[in-house]
């Protein structure tokens, strides 16, 4: 199904209820989709579990989640950065849960999810207090520790440009987490700054195809 | 309120091609398999804005290519020449089976040499001593989208049901097909039990006779 | 290390010896590297595990390396075509290993190679013969099958085009099992129709980085 | 014939640096990680062909921007907006990590906490109680590459080695280390053995006085 054009970053978002899982694409703030969380926090859903590289910083964005409680798990590799003094006060209040992963098998597991894949031995983090309770294997000498897929009902993207049919493209590092989250979440719903035709972008050059994405919204050029 | 039909003739392929083409979902992302489903392409109407898969790599694949069209580097699972269009994407492999066993797929259409009551599909292997065995993306395909299709003759030569009680053939995959196509009935798979749509040429009756599985009417 | 240009692929492919396993990307013909196989032919390289999609087809590329022993394996999905006589042959007689994998499945092992992911749990073929003997669980009320890494000592892959950096761009469906195979072999070598300067290729279009790139060789324009 | 070599002054900051872009292969690429690491690539030369990757995405990272070069959307893993080179290439988080994963990088080179004799490393939690633990990539980096390079003080401030018999801080990487960068020494570690390439500012004996592991002289 061609993704639904949203006419506001609010109206992108409003699905978004209760107790979901929520991707947030972005590393530090390239490639954060900032306008679509900024609309979730208006729109009021809490209780939410929220997927991202960081737990938010300063007084803006993912932050500001925090601040207000809608958040009850943090699914994460960094939380904690000089200025995440909301997700520090949350966590220590004990009012947030954080299930913190090494970056990359976060990574990994969210593209499991998207690719069907049930679980997969990994070596990063044998050995590690990251690992323990989990099933670990020895694998022709060496150790690796068994991690499942991460799936989300949600997943907030920023990217460079859509055509009507949601191919996506991105731009430079802000690509990072944008792709592999729109496999693994049921609705990714992604600003971008333009929205073109059907044909516009070269098919070589599509990162995230279509099928992927449900909703998009024009946020205007962020980038400049 | 029943919803069964039935047709005096049994339906020809392309008729059968036809009311697969119209039972697809507006907007659905398919994969029509190598065979005879690939037919089912050329009822698909652009109203329904139906995108096509094909597993060795792309989404937006047009018609077979003709002529100057023909580019050996834009072929199909069938590896026949075809057409790109407006909104296509090209992928790797582990790419595009993510795509497929990550049940990004809205339907699956494919052919089979046997189908159980419960969804379970054979059509990847004969089993026949001495035979050598491909499966190429059979298996990947029979599981992985949303709703997994077959389109296939309900009798083998010898006049035996296909819509068997057990499998006799290898296994494709498990419970994972929900609804078949022949030229004598289109049958609804879910929960174990057998829904007949329509038949073509056959009476409920003699169909009820013929299979080996518990049928209901639609 | 930026990637060696051989003169010819004879030279691309001089370091393949016995009992290698070799990756040889293509999809039927689109993406195949021909003129490297046939420079594999006239190298002599015998006792190869051969890790493709096909098994060869009709008298050319991997069905006369087939025809003519110098393949004792093959990993492959699907070998049987009407014009694998050379294959058949070979297989009916006992003179060549066959290990079908279905197609998904093949593909990601290749890709578990290239990501260091030691196993992975996948359905497809759960329940069939082709998981024999393989472990198996339920997770989520699904069956799974634990598939393991396929490595190899050298791929050999079709690009369109590269720099001199090894970055790779592919053209159309051609660019199927080429970019997993180049991060699971230990030495890739590529043939492209061209090779261009650092800086011509768009870093946002680059499909396989230079990293995975060991050998480069023009064989001019084979697409037209 | 020894290949061990001293000199009077601890070395500097810069020194190191320096010390670390010569031992990099020609031709290598490389992760610098966050912080002290990142210095080295103020030294590394244009001859070299070192090619840098960062672990948000990109291989072909150049220095770090200013001015009219600073773009939010391109920035290190250090958050700190960098520049790209010709022949620079971005991809999505679970691409880069598998590039680290595999085995693909030929260097990385790392800040610790501890490391011990038998390569073991501790770069990301303290283990203090309270601590708000944040791993990010530092784990995949331990045991990804072909080589993992430490860079650290020798001692803490209060004189206590950090290269150790066992870690007291928690684990990033079990057996991953090869080779200790300090002030006061370069270590390399291989099969449980701890040679000792060179020392600055300190003697191999006090050396071998002041820590707690088996010191072997290049």
């Amino acid at each position: 199904m061609a993704p639904r054009i949203a006419a506001t970053a609010a109206e992108a978002v409003a699905n978004i209820h209760d107790g979901a899982t929520v991707m947030i694409g972005g590393f530090g703030n390239a490639g954060q989709p900032m306008e679509l969380i900024d609309a979730l926090l208006d729109c009021g859903a809490s209780n939410l579990t929220v997927v991202n590289n960081n737990a938010g910083q300063a007084d803006a964005g993912l932050a500001l989640l925090i601040k207000e409680r809608r958040v009850s798990k943090v699914i994460c590799s960094f939380p904690r950065q000089s200025d995440s003094w909301h997700f520090d006060e949350a966590y220590r209040a004990g009012e947030l849960e954080l299930e913190l992963v090494p970056q990359g098998n976060l990574a990994e597991r969210i593209r499991a999810a998207g690719a069907g894949i049930g679980g997969f031995f990994t070596p990063t983090g044998y050995g590690t207090m990251l690992a323990e309770g989990k099933e670990t294997r020895m694998i022709d000498g060496r150790g690796y520790v068994l991690e499942t897929p991460i799936h989300a009902e949600f997943a907030l993207i920023k990217a460079l440009r859509a055509d009507t049919l949601g191919n996506l493209v991105y731009r430079k590092t802000a690509r990072n987490f944008g792709p592999i989250m729109a496999t693994a979440a049921k609705q990714s719903i992604v600003q971008v700054d333009e929205i073109v035709a059907p044909g516009s972008l070269d098919p070589e050059n599509v990162i995230t195809p279509g099928i992927f994405i449900d909703t998009l919204v024009t946020i205007g050029d962020t980038n400049s | 309120m029943s919803t069964f039909t039935t047709t005096d003739a049994a339906l020809t392929r392309d008729e059968m091609a036809k009311i697969v083409a119209v039972d697809i979902p507006a907007g659905a992302f398919v994969n029509l398999g190598i065979g005879q489903p690939t037919n089912v392409s050329n009822f698909l109407t652009s109203e329904q804005g139906v995108t096509l898969h094909t597993e060795n790599g792309m989404l937006g694949m047009g018609p077979v290519a003709t002529g100057d069209e023909i580019d050996g580097d834009l072929i199909n699972a069938g590896k026949i020449p075809v057409t790109e269009l407006p909104g296509a994407s090209y992928f790797h492999q582990a790419d595009s089976f993510a795509m497929m066993r990550g049940g990004h797929l809205d339907v699956c259409v494919l052919g089979a040499f046997q189908v159980s009551g419960g969804g379970d599909l054979a059509n990847w292997h004969t089993g026949a001593p001495g035979a050598i065995p491909a499966v190429g993306g059979a298996m990947d395909l029979a599981i992985g989208a949303k709703s997994t299709w077959v389109m296939m003759g309900l009798f083998t030569k010898a006049g035996e049901s296909k819509l068997v009680e057990t499998l006799s053939y290898p296994v494709t995959g498990l419970g994972c097909v929900s609804r078949i196509y022949t030229e004598s009935a289109i049958f609804d798979l879910a929960d174990n039990k057998v829904t007949v749509r329509s038949t073509h040429g056959i009476s409920f009756d003699e169909l009820v006779a013929r299979l080996p599985v518990d049928l209901h009417k639609a």
